[in-house]
Parts: structure tokens; sequence; C-alpha cells
């Protein structure tokens, strides 16, 4: 078997290369994949879709359509992780809290501890003492980490940066936070059915805005239907209907990062975590 | 309104899952309902585009976005990816219908993410068989693979393992076919199937399009397992719980097929696919391959569902040789099996589900006694399976009937034997399930009676039927079977003849 | 000059060079992928794998003297202010093809890259539910236990 | 001769009738209404193939077509006189074996006996479907259809003997229409682009002389209900169904839909001439002749009566297919009148075994010393039919065999004349000591005590119903007659 | 027109990957693979790519060695190749 495969892995990396030597050389500007169909992507983004990042017009515009089942496919993953792995958590076995002041920890039996104690804090099994520093650290940053995500899906129309990045830096900013401090705390902040919830919602929005567009009486996804609803001439439209997607975006691939870690990190007990 | 049911028949369900997922957050009732209403719309579509485009003779082309040719994302409906459509949706519907007990018991609390799951499979095959993009068609499979996995991973203990391995051969084929688009790209500058269509023949000695249709059709082959990379199928598909296995064995293989079809005949033209590469004969030597040791290796099972997964795999090998023989014959029987054999493999699998739901096991043994305990089950299961043997006037027989004709005609009398030869395996395959359920009494004491008499006295007490919210869509299921074996002389001339280029004789 | 010659080592260099690099990736993903035996070295190599076709769609988007496939505008803000005409019109009269990277490979590989990490997560909650089940991710010892019983 | 043809549903619905009885059979409160239906669809069913007799008389023939499944090619019906002469026999026979199994099934109490009624109906559309039919594809279609029908009747007892030797059955009957009639069929199909039954065939012109031999055996041996050998031993092992079953499917329905078949694909598809011309007509004669020697001598070692009946069948087929492969007028008669004369004859000698069986409970010949004092209306209703099978006048048997012994004279082929003579003197050795040993044995040696016990009336009516038939048709051997030679004039091109 | 950089970064990017599958534990193996996909990444920056490179560096960078260190902490660091 290894060696079959070793064999075939040679086999396909020879031809890959035979069949290489054919390409235009790199970087080659009359290449046919540089002459055919990017010029027109190139020359023609200001004036159908007024947004200067030709990736983000292409993205969100020409290949839209694209782009709405490529977050379909974030939250499929959502989905699927949810799926596979949550269960719900069974009766507890022994749990451990530390005594704050002496820094004693029990070992109590069951889920009978009073929940919210000033002075017990609940300890995972496999507990490393939360470092002051990490965590004063990411409390720190995780704020200036949201702004910048902020920024980066607003201003995907002008410079790199949109939907997916800032959706991403988002559920990043959390996770980090779930791992400076506890995942229990990350989930108290913000619930697994707040990410469920949100993540479809991202999705619709993206749908809903290309649904919009046939109840306008337009094709599916062709925002310069919504000229009317934005108040602005139909190329403007199409950039606000750019911006309106990368949002939608952003919210769905921010909540299913989130939900994909919370179920991941914790094997879907969704109880003690990383 | 029928300008944009090319858009609907997948935006719909689209939405539709959103809906389900999150309802399943508040009520364990709605995502079911959403869900088959959501599947039977996009079916009612399917048949009004189908009709649509039978009548007109031309067809229908939808712009994403708005933007046309190579530019935007163009969706084209014409008579071959109409009447898959129809079998896509048909299927999804129905099986989800008739599965509502098994859902219930297999998903208790996460109906909405299973709903969902459900729902953007049967979206995503709807997607592949309509986009005329070929990356868009990647994205999709992507979206029909992952829910796959999400559908098979919850099966029995070994579910998982069986999941990580189709996962990864999955990829390699996904992957391959990307490769295969991206070899197109830096050959032509373009992703649009129409236009690929007109750039590729005029540069036919280009070593870069021949191996971006070597690596496309190895990924496909992959996909749909073909002989040498069959081995994730069984294994998956027998682990899966019933419902998922009911969805996605009719239809992953054959809608991977009909891609591969697509492939072939619309981005790389009929001249170059036959005419230019000679690896047709190579390919249905694979085939005739495929075809015998799928049937072979389901003569070793005795669990229901392993057999039944081997026998798609020859399945696979009658499509992919027929559609290689290269000739107008073959080329029709392959589509045409295509659906039947989604009919098929449908009412097999449901049947395969009421047992399990009913006896528990899914072993040979497990079936006995069953024609006196549930008469019409049986006389379903008994319908489909002579259409797999290719018995008249069930389907199977008249796709065989075109599959072996142009066999003959392309004078390939190995391709013949071989499939004469899977018609006899199958034909033993089901007549020892047959003879064990008809022999063997049924395990526990009052079957005894059962096979006692008429209905005067005591038969009809004895028998205890699946329930009927499974029963109906499973006898619709094998009665389509004869129905489309009636009228496959009328789905040929009408449909399929014009799904066939020109330039094929 | 100077800038001549180093063009050519350049081509001459970097001709075929991102193509052969993406060749090894993909067949140490692919070698990974087939040959290991631990799942989880299976999922990094397939990880490596799907990035190796990503790097190698990126070099076919490359434009020798080209920039980032952002326009340069100077849409000062009563530009803007005037609306899409003006941004338009500026971007009319002058874009000159050579002058961008090819914006479309950029695209896919977004949706690429995405559809990567997704398979990624579901591959890897599989992996842990194996673990669950055989208390080992070894697919050789897996195999013994099931041969075992 | 001035062919009229009349465009009717008439075949089409003379098929239906009996299935769509069955799901009155089906949900009937009790046995008798059950029953009822079934005489019902089996009178409707006569009334409509007799209707059709006076027009096929006359030469006309009756044609409907279902749908178009392949170009020029889908599921049609004829009506010629060789399929009417068929459907005559199966039609007017199904009625006197209803009559029959309600006797035989109530008197041993079977089990599922409405199953059995539904799949009996099944069976008889399907044979009216083979005879109707008027292309190759709905004759397969009809043929398969039967094969499984008939499967649940053969292996009706569903103990291990029967399970056995239904595997037999489907093993030998779906193998060879498989592996042999369907690419036979196909391979046809691509050479001359259409299955249609004409008169004289449609492979004439489009083959070699190879092909055609090899295509006509495909077919001999793949209509494996002939019984030709090698392809025979599912009947002596199909012996294990209930009498009736017996009665009308191996010694009538099943079997003659064989021979039916064979002679429809000889006369239709492969057309006489070619049969003439590469002599193919000999090769068949000569398997014929072979497995009627062959089975003849097994049989006489046969002491189960319903074993021995079988291996009797199997040599009788073969006169037909021989007639055939005479390619003359009258052995060509000869033949397919031997399919209604033999049917009356064997049919009435099941009738008496299953009596038999019924009121002692016997199966074996051995046994049967003296029971013809116990039961003498059945015996001689055995004794004409023996009669009829040997071919001894005043039995209607005497006149297809006489006609077949022309045959051979007219093709001037002395040794299957010879092979004729012998087989009937086997036949007579091999039923008359039955007879003799029912009747005249000793009072000692009888195994029965003297005093009369008829089985149930049920059973005994139609037993004599047949034999007086057999016998009547030595008189009056029309319509038959008329309908065998006008089938042998079409097909040997007038 | 730095060249050499981009040669030295796709070096080190083959050296990541097959450290990341030859290593015997399974935590440094899921942290080359995030070192590889930032190197990547960088090359992508200088080919011109921003888009892919910013998303690898989020995406592949950040979150898949955040799900690759929780699968290996809730499954097992050792493995036998």
């Amino acid at each position: 078997m290894k060696i079959l495969g070793k064999l075939t892995i040679l086999l396909c990396g020879v031809l890959l290369l035979v069949f290489t030597m054919e390409f235009p050389d790199w970087g080659d500007p009359d290449s046919p994949a540089s002459t055919h169909l990017s010029p027109y992507f190139i020359q023609h983004t200001m004036e159908d879709t007024a947004v200067p990042n030709i990736v983000t017009s292409v993205l969100a515009d020409y290949r839209g359509y694209d782009t709405l089942f490529e977050t379909t496919v974030i939250l499929t993953a959502g989905l699927a992780c949810f799926l596979l792995l949550r269960i719900e958590r069974k009766k507890v076995h022994h749990r451990y809290y530390r005594h704050e002041p002496t820094g004693v920890t029990l070992r109590m039996e069951g889920d009978k501890f009073p929940r919210n104690s000033a002075v017990f804090q609940r300890m995972d099994a496999n507990w490393v003492p939360y470092d002051f520093v990490i965590s004063r650290t990411c409390r720190l940053i995780i704020p200036f980490i949201q702004i910048f995500a902020l920024y980066v899906v607003a201003h995907g129309h002008h410079s790199p940066g949109g939907g997916f990045q800032g959706g991403v830096l988002m559920g990043a900013s959390v996770i980090l936070f779930a791992i400076s401090h506890s995942l229990r705390a990350a989930i108290k902040s913000f619930s697994e059915k707040t990410a469920a919830l949100l993540s479809v919602t991202g999705v619709f929005i993206y749908a809903g805005t290309g649904a919009l567009c046939l109840i306008f009486g337009e094709v599916f996804l062709n925002y310069s239907a919504l000229a009317p609803l934005f108040g602005s001439d139909r190329v403007m439209a199409r950039s606000h209907g750019i911006l309106m997607v990368e949002i939608g975006v952003a919210v769905a691939v921010t909540a299913v990062m989130i939900w994909i870690y919370y179920n991941l990190s914790s094997a879907g007990k969704q109880d003690e975590g990383l | 309104m029928t300008r944009h049911l090319p858009a609907l028949i997948i935006v719909i369900p689209l939405l539709a899952a959103l809906f389900t997922a999150g309802s399943g957050w508040i009520n364990s009732k709605a995502p079911f309902r959403i869900a088959v209403a959501a599947l039977f719309f996009s079916f009612v579509c399917a048949v009004l585009m189908l009709i649509q485009v039978v009548t007109t003779g031309i067809a229908m082309e939808y712009r994403m976005a708005g933007w046309a040719g190579p530019m935007g994302i163009v969706y084209v409906i014409d008579h071959l990816s109409a009447i898959v459509l129809v079998v896509i949706t048909a299927v999804s519907t129905l099986n989800l219908v008739a599965q509502k007990k098994n859902i219930d018991a297999e998903f208790n609390d996460k109906e909405g993410a299973f709903n969902a799951l459900y729902v953007l499979f049967t979206a995503g095959l709807i997607g592949m068989t309509a986009t005329g993009d070929a990356f868009n068609l990647y994205v999709l499979l992507e979206i029909v693979s992952l829910s796959g996995y999400a559908l098979i991973g919850l099966g029995s203990r070994r579910a998982p393992l069986a999941t990580l391995n189709y996962l990864f051969l999955g990829t390699i084929g996904a992957t391959f076919y990307l490769l295969g688009v991206g070899y197109l790209y830096i050959a032509t500058g373009t992703l649009n199937m129409a236009e690929l269509a007109t750039i590729i023949p005029q540069n036919m000695e280009s070593g870069v399009i021949l191996f971006a249709f070597i690596i496309c059709l190895t990924g496909l082959f992959v996909k749909m397992a073909m002989f040498p990379v069959h081995g994730w199928l069984p294994e998956a598909y027998s682990q899966a719980t019933s419902v998922s296995t009911g969805l996605i064995a009719p239809l992953t293989t054959k809608v991977t097929v009909y891609i591969m079809i697509r492939i072939c005949m619309t981005v790389f033209t009929p001249e170059y696919t036959f005419g230019h590469l000679d690896i047709s004969g190579f390919i249905v030597l694979l085939a005739i391959v495929t075809i015998v040791f799928g049937s072979l290796s389901a003569l070793a099972q005795t669990n229901v569902k392993r057999m039944l997964s081997y026998i798609i795999i020859a399945e696979v090998g009658y499509m992919v040789g027929g559609f290689f023989l290269g000739n107008r014959l073959g080329i029709s029987g392959a589509i045409l099996h295509i659906i039947n054999d989604a009919a098929m493999t449908l009412a097999l699998f449901l049947a395969a589900g009421i047992f399990i739901w009913k006896t528990g096991g899914e072993s040979r043994s497990d079936l006995k006694g069953l024609f006196a305990k549930m008469p019409f089950t049986m006389a379903g299961f008994v319908l489909a399976g002579l259409s797999v043997v290719g018995v008249p006037p069930t389907c199977g027989f008249f796709s065989k009937w075109y599959l072996i004709s142009g066999g003959i005609q392309a004078g390939n009398t190995l391709f013949v034997a071989a499939l004469i030869f899977s018609s006899l395996v199958n034909a033993v395959l089901f007549f020892r399930l047959f003879e064990i359920a008809y022999f063997e009494p049924f395990a526990d004491a009052d079957s005894h009676g059962s096979n006692h008499g008429s209905h005067t006295h005591g038969g009809a007490l004895a028998i205890k039927e699946a329930p009927l919210d499974m029963l109906i869509p499973f006898l619709i299921a094998s009665i389509t079977l004869i129905v489309l074996g009636l009228y496959s002389g009328t789905i040929v001339t009408n449909i399929i003849q014009f799904a066939i280029p020109t330039g094929v004789i | 000059m100077r800038d001549s010659d180093m063009e050519s080592i350049f081509a001459l260099v970097l001709a075929k060079a991102n193509y052969v690099v993406y060749i090894i990736l993909m067949m140490v993903g692919l070698y990974a992928m087939i040959v290991k035996n631990n799942l989880i070295k299976k999922i990094v190599g397939m990880s490596i794998f799907q990035t190796a076709i990503i790097l190698f769609y990126v070099s076919i988007g490359c434009k020798r003297g080209a920039t980032i496939p952002i326009l340069v505008h100077h849409a000062s803000p009563e530009a803007a202010a005037h609306g899409a005409e003006k941004i338009a019109a500026h971007a009319m009269e002058a874009v000159d093809v050579a002058h961008y990277i090819n914006p479309l490979p950029h695209v896919l590989m977004l949706t690429a890259i995405v559809v990567g990490v997704a398979t990624l997560g579901v591959a890897l909650a599989l992996a842990i539910k194996v673990y669950n089940t055989y208390g080992t991710v070894e697919e050789d010892e897996i195999n013994q236990q099931l041969r075992s019983g | 001769m001035p062919m009229e043809t009349v465009f009717s549903v008439k075949p089409f619905l003379a098929v239906l009738v009996s299935l769509i009885a069955i799901p009155c059979i089906i949900s009937s409160r009790s046995q008798n209404i059950r029953e009822s239906w079934t005489f019902a669809a089996a009178f409707i069913k006569f009334a409509l193939v007799l209707s059709m007799l006076p027009l096929v008389l006359n030469g006309g023939v009756v044609e409907y077509t279902v749908c178009q499944i392949f170009p020029n090619l889908g599921i049609a019906f004829r009506v010629d006189a060789f399929g009417m002469l068929f459907a005559l026999v199966a039609s007017s026979l199904w009625i006197i074996t209803s009559i029959y199994s309600i006797g035989y099934m109530r008197h041993l109490d079977e089990h599922s006996q409405t199953r059995y009624f539904c799949f009996f109906a099944v069976a008889l559309s399907a044979t009216i479907g083979v005879a109707f039919s008027a292309n190759l594809l709905t004759m397969y279609l009809f043929y398969e259809m039967l094969s499984l029908a008939t499967y649940p009747l053969v292996t009706h007892h569903q103990d291990k003997e029967a399970r056995s030797s239904g595997r037999k059955y489907l093993l030998y009957i779906l193998g060879g229409s498989i592996g042999f009639a369907l690419p036979a069929m196909l391979i046809t199909y691509h050479f001359t682009g259409t299955l249609d039954f004409t008169g004289h065939g449609v492979m004439a012109g489009h083959v070699t002389s190879g092909t055609a031999l090899v295509l006509t055996l495909m077919f001999l041996f793949g209509f494996a209900k002939v019984g030709i050998m090698p392809m025979h031993s599912w009947l002596p092992a199909a012996m294990v169904a209930p009498t009736p079953v017996s009665a009308l499917l191996h010694a009538v329905a099943v079997v003659k839909v064989g021979a039916f078949s064979v002679v429809r694909v000889f006369t239709g598809i492969v057309g006489i001439d070619l049969l003439a011309e590469f002599n193919i007509g000999t090769v068949v004669c000569v398997i014929a002749s072979f497995t009627i020697i062959v089975a003849s001598l097994i049989a006489m070692s046969q002491d189960g009566l319903k074993r021995r009946l079988a291996f009797s069948t199997i040599a009788q087929l073969s006169y037909i297919i021989l007639g055939v492969g005479l390619v003359t007028a009258s052995g060509m008669t000869g033949g397919m009148l031997h399919i209604a004369m033999h049917a009356f004859g064997k049919i009435t000698l099941f009738f008496c075994a299953g009596a038999i069986f019924c009121a002692t409970g016997i199966k074996n010949i051995s046994q049967m010393k003296g029971i013809g004092k116990r039961m003498p209306i059945t015996m001689t209703a055995f004794f004409i039919g023996s009669l009829s099978v040997i071919g001894l006048p005043p039995c209607g048997g005497f006149i297809s065999k006489w006609y077949l012994v022309l045959g051979t004279l007219e093709a001037g082929s002395i040794p299957l004349l010879v092979v004729l003579l012998t087989s009937s003197f086997l036949n007579a050795v091999y039923f008359l000591p039955i007879v003799y040993n029912a009747f005249f044995c000793s009072a000692e040696d009888s195994l029965f005590e003297p005093e009369r016990k008829e089985p149930p009336l049920y059973c005994v009516v139609p037993l004599v119903i047949t034999s007086i038939c057999s016998v009547i048709l030595f008189f009056f051997p029309q319509p038959f007659l008329n309908l065998a030679k006008m089938a042998a004039t079409t097909f040997l091109g007038g | 027109m730095f060249w050499q950089l981009e040669l030295i970064i796709l070096l080190l990017v083959i050296i990541c990957a097959i450290a990341a599958i030859t290593v015997r534990d399974l935590l440094s193996s899921a942290l080359l693979l995030g070192a590889y996909s930032f190197l990547l990444c960088l090359i992508w920056a200088v080919m011109g790519a921003v888009d892919v490179a910013f998303t690898e560096a989020t995406v592949g960078a950040g979150v898949s060695t955040v799900f690759c260190v929780a699968a290996v902490f809730h499954t097992t660091r050792r493995t036998k190749d």
C-alpha cells in the first residue's frame, strides 16, 4: 500500500511537471489568462460598480453568486460540526472549585455546588492557572482587533479586505477571549444560540439582498435594482449593495468561526474548553 | 415569473435551509415542514422548466447578478439538466417525506441542523446541475460534499472513520477538478462553459488542455467511485443512517456522472472527447472492470446495505462505459440510466430503510418471512429488484437495452458480456433475498399463522405493514419504475435526443 | 541597463519556479493523505494539498511589472460627493490593463481558502469523533480494533 | 390470401382482464366470492378470445399497439391464426382448471389460496399476452412475466424441496432468457432494425448463415421453457407444485409458451426459408429428436406418476419443434396442431394424477395396482388421455401425429420418421402398463378394496370434460386444424 | 523586484510543509502548519495578491491553526509517524 501510494504520487508529480513545461512563463503579461477576461474587470469596475478594489467588485458583484455559496459553505461547515460533535452535557461526575482567597482547590461530586459564588471559582479538569498578564493583555487588545475588523469590513471597497477578512478577525477576537480566559466565560458573553442564529442571519442578509433584487423586478443579486432603496443611481446602488453583502458575509463568518471553535475546543460538550 | 425559475429553484431551498436552521432553535416540528415545502416547491419549478424547455426546444439562460457570458455566472437549463433537475428534486422530496420516522428516531434534538443540511445538499446538487460556470460548479460541489459528510458521519459507531476516508478521497477528487479548471483557465482565460466550448476546438493539440481533461476526469472518477478508487463508497453508505443513504446513494454518483457527461460534451466538445482523444477504449475497459468487480463483491456481502452499495458501483460502471462507447445509443442509454438508476436506488434504499426500521437489523437473515409480514412493501421491493436485474417492463430493462445495443453498435462485445453477466449476478443477488424473505418463517411466534389461508381466516391479522407515511412514498417510488419503463421511449425521443449534440452519430 | 538584466535573471529563475514549488507542495500533501498513518497528519496534509492549489492559481494571476489590483484613483471628497459619474469618468480616461494584476484568480482563491478552512473544521470534528470512539487516531490501531471485533 | 386487418383493443383486454380481476380476488371477503371472480375473469377472457375467432378464421388479423418504446418497436398485439390457436387452448383450459383447482385446493385445505389464485391469473394473462404479441419485445416481456408469476406457484408449499426446485426453475428459465434470448434479441434488432413477427422472417438478407445458426440456437436454448435438452431438468423439478399448477402450467401454459415462442421466433424472426436454405432446420430436428428419444427412455424409468408425465411432456414438446424444423407444410401443421392436441391429452393425465393423490394420497405408479376398480371414471379418463398422448385413434393426438408423420415423409427423411414411431411406441410402453395394472390386475395383488370411491366431484368433472374433449377433437379437429393449416400456409409464404 | 526574497520564502515554505508532516508531535505539526500558511501569505503579498494574502493570514495562519490545536488538545499529541 505504502509503496503503491508513493509510486502514484511520483507518477502524478512527474506528469504535472511535464505538462507544466507548456505553461506560458510566470507573470507573462500576454498569456491568455491575463488577456482574455481580466482586462474587462480592470477597465470596467469603476463604471460598473464604482469600486476601485477590483477583487471586491468581482467577488461581490460580478461573481457575487459564487460568494453567496462560499458563505453558505462556511455555514454548512458550522452546521456540520454542530451536527457531528454537539452532545448535551450528560451528568457530570465531579468538578473542581478553587477557593480564591486561599487557593485551595476542592473536588465536588456532581453539580450541587452554588453556581455563582464570590469566593469560589470553577476550574477546568485539566486546569492551568490563567496567567494574569496574558488575560489582561488580551482584554486590552481585543477591542482594537474588533475595531480593526470593522474597518476592514467597511473599507473593503478601497483597500484590501472585506467581509471574510473582517469576519474572521472579529471571530478571532472572541476566540482569543475564550482562550485567554475560559470557554465558559466566552459562552456567557456570546452564547452558542447567538452564534447559530447570527450565522444564519448573516447568510440571510446576503441571500435576502439578492432576493430583494428579484422582488424589485431585476435578476437575482442585481443590486442596481436597489437604487430606489438607497436613493442613489444604479452604479452607486451596486456599490452599496456590495457593502450590504459584505456585512452579511462578515456576520456569518464571525458567528460560524466562533461556533466551530466552541464545538471543536470542547468536543461538543461546551463545558470545559481549551 | 418563468424567467426567474432557474434562480428560484435554488434560491428558495437556500432560504428555506436558513429558516430551517434557525427555527430548529425555537420549534422542533417546524424544520421538517419547511424543508418538505421548499423541496416540493423546487420540484414544481423543475417540472415547469422541463415543460418549458421541451415545448420551446431552446435552453433557458439566467444571468446571475445581471452579468452576461464570461464576466458573470450564467445558469443554463437545457434538456439534459432539466430532466436531471426533476430527478434530483423528486428523489430528495420523496425520501424526506418517507423517512420522517427515521429522522425523528435518529436526530431527536437536532432537527434544525439536520434538515438544513439535507436541504443544502439538495440545493447544491441543483446548482451543480444547472450551472454554466466551471468554477461555480466547484463551489457547489463542496457544499454537497460538506453536507454529505455531515449526513453520513452521524451513522453507526463506525461511521466517523468511514466518513473521514470519504472526506479525504472526496477532497482529492474536488481539488483535482479545481486543478483541472485552473489548467483550463491558463489555456483559455475563461471559466464559462459555453465559451470554453468555443475556444477548446481551436487549439486541440494543446497539452495543457489535454491534461486539464485528464485531471478533471480523474477527480470526477474519484467522486463517482470508479474501480481503483471505489473504496470509500460501500463503507460510507452502509454505515450511514437510512435517511442519509436514501438521499445520498441515489443522487451523488448519478449527478457526478451527469457532471462528467456535461464536462465531456459541453465543455470539451464531443469532437475532442471522442474524436481527438483515443482514451475512450481505456475508460470503457475501466468501466467493465468496475462492473464485474462491483457485481462480484456484491455477491460476497451479507449486509443488505453493503450489497446495494456495491451494486451502485457496478451501475456507475454501466453509465460511464455506456457514455464512453461514444455512439448515440450508448450515450442515450447512459443518460436514461441516470434517471432510472436514481429511481431504482431510491426504491431499494427506501425498502432497506423500512426493513431496518421494522426489524432493526441490516443483514440478509433479517428479511425472514417478510413476504407474509408486509406483502406490499415486499411487492415494491421485488419491483425494484427486478428493475435492477433488468426485467421488462421495469425501467432497468430499457436503459440496459440501450446500453447493450450501444455496445453492439460499437462492436464492444466485452462490454455487452459484462452487462449480461452483471444482470445475471443481480438476479442471483435479489432472488437470494426473495428466497429468504419468502421461505424462511418470520422470527417471532405470531407469524406462523400469517401465511395461512386467504384474508378470510386470520391472514389479514398477522400482516404488520410499515406505517403508511413510509409505505406510500415507497410504493410511489416503485410504481414510478414501471411508469418510467413504459415511457422511456417518450423520454428518449423527446428529451434525451436533444441533449446529445448532433455531432455524435 | 542593470534593471534590464535584473529582469532577465528574474525571468530565468522565476519563469517556472512557482509552478515547480506548487507541484512539490501538492505531492507532499498527497503523500501525507495517502501514506501517513495518523488521521490528524492526514488532515494536515489535506490542508497543505489545498493551499498548494491556491499557490498555483495565484501564480496564474501574476503579471510582470504590474501592481495590486486596486485602482489608483484620486477620488477626492468632492469627487465622491459628486457621485459615481465623476469617479467613473475619471476611471474611464486611463486604466492601463498592464498596470494591474489579473484579479480573477484572487477572487477564486478567496473562495478556495474558505472552502479549505470549512473542510478542515469538519475533518477535525470527525477526527475527534473517531478518537472518542476508538481512543486513538492511528489508522492501523483502529483497524486492529475493528478486526479484533 | 386476402388479409383484412382490424384495429381493436380486444387483444389487450383479453390480456388485462385477469389482471383486473386480481384486486377483486385479493379484496374479496369469502372464498366463494373470490373464486366466482376467478370464473368471471376466465369466462370473459374466453369470450373475448372466441369473439375474435371468426375474423381470424376468415384470414383476418386483429392489431393493437399499446405504446411505442423504441423506433418502430413497441408493446403491440397482433392476433393471427397461430396465436389464436394457442390462445383458444389456454383460455378454454383455464376455465376447466379453475374448477379443478378449487376442488383440489379446498379438499387438501392448502394454505394462502388467495396468493395462489392471484398468481394463477397473472400467469394466464401472461400466456395470452405471449400468444397475441406482435413483436419479440412484447413476447419477451410477457415471457418474463410468466416466469416470475409461476415461481410462487411452483414453490407453493414453501418447504425445502420447493425451495431447491424453485431455485432450479429460476436458474434455467431466467438464466436462459437473460443469458441467451436477450442478447440474441438485441443482436437481431441491431442487424435487422425490427423485431416484428412477419409472415416469413426478418433475418433474411441481413445476416450470414453462421450468425443465423447461432442466433437460432440461442433462441432455442434461451426460451428454456420449451425444455429442449440440456435445458430440460427444471421441468421434472417443478413437479413439486400442486397438481393443478402442474396441470395447467407445466402441461399447457408454461411449456407450451416455450414451444410457442420458439415456433414464433423460427417462423416470424428467423424465417422458414432461412431455416430451409441454411439447413438450420436439420440441426434443430436432430436436437429435437435426440430430446424425444432420451426423454422417453428416461420417462420409462420413473416411478413417480407426475415425474413420468413430466418427461413425456419434454418428449412431446420436441415433437412441436421437430414439426417446425421439418419446414414442410404438413410438418408445421402437425407441430402447431400438437400444441392443442397434446394440451388436452396431457392435462387429462395430470388431472387424473391429482385426483388420485387427492383421493388416496398416492404418488407412485407402483402403488396403483387395481386402482381402476376403486375409481373407474378417473382411470378411464386416464386411459383416453394416454391414448391421445401416444397418438392412437380415437383421440386428438392421432391427428397431429399423423400430420407430423406426413411431414417427415414430405421432407423425405426416414430417420425422423423412425424417431417418431419409436417414440410413439415408447409412449405406449410407459403409459399402457399403468392402465393395465389399474384395471386388470388379479384381486389378490390389488392394493385396494374393491368398493368404488371417486375423488371429489370438483376434481372428476374437469377431467371427464377434458377427456371427452380430446375424443371430440378426433372427430371434429376444426377449428384447430384450420387455424394450424392457415398458419402453416402463411409461414411458408403462401 | 525582490525576487531573491521570494525564492528564500519558497524554500522555507517547502521546508515547513515537509516538517509539518514529519514531526512526531501533533501540536508542533499544527503550529508548523500555521507557519507554513503564514509564509505562503507572505509570498502572495509579494506577488501582489493582497486580498488572498490577507485572507490566508487570518484564516490559514490564524483560525485553522487554532482549530488544529483544539483538535489535538482533544485527541492526542503522540503519533508514530
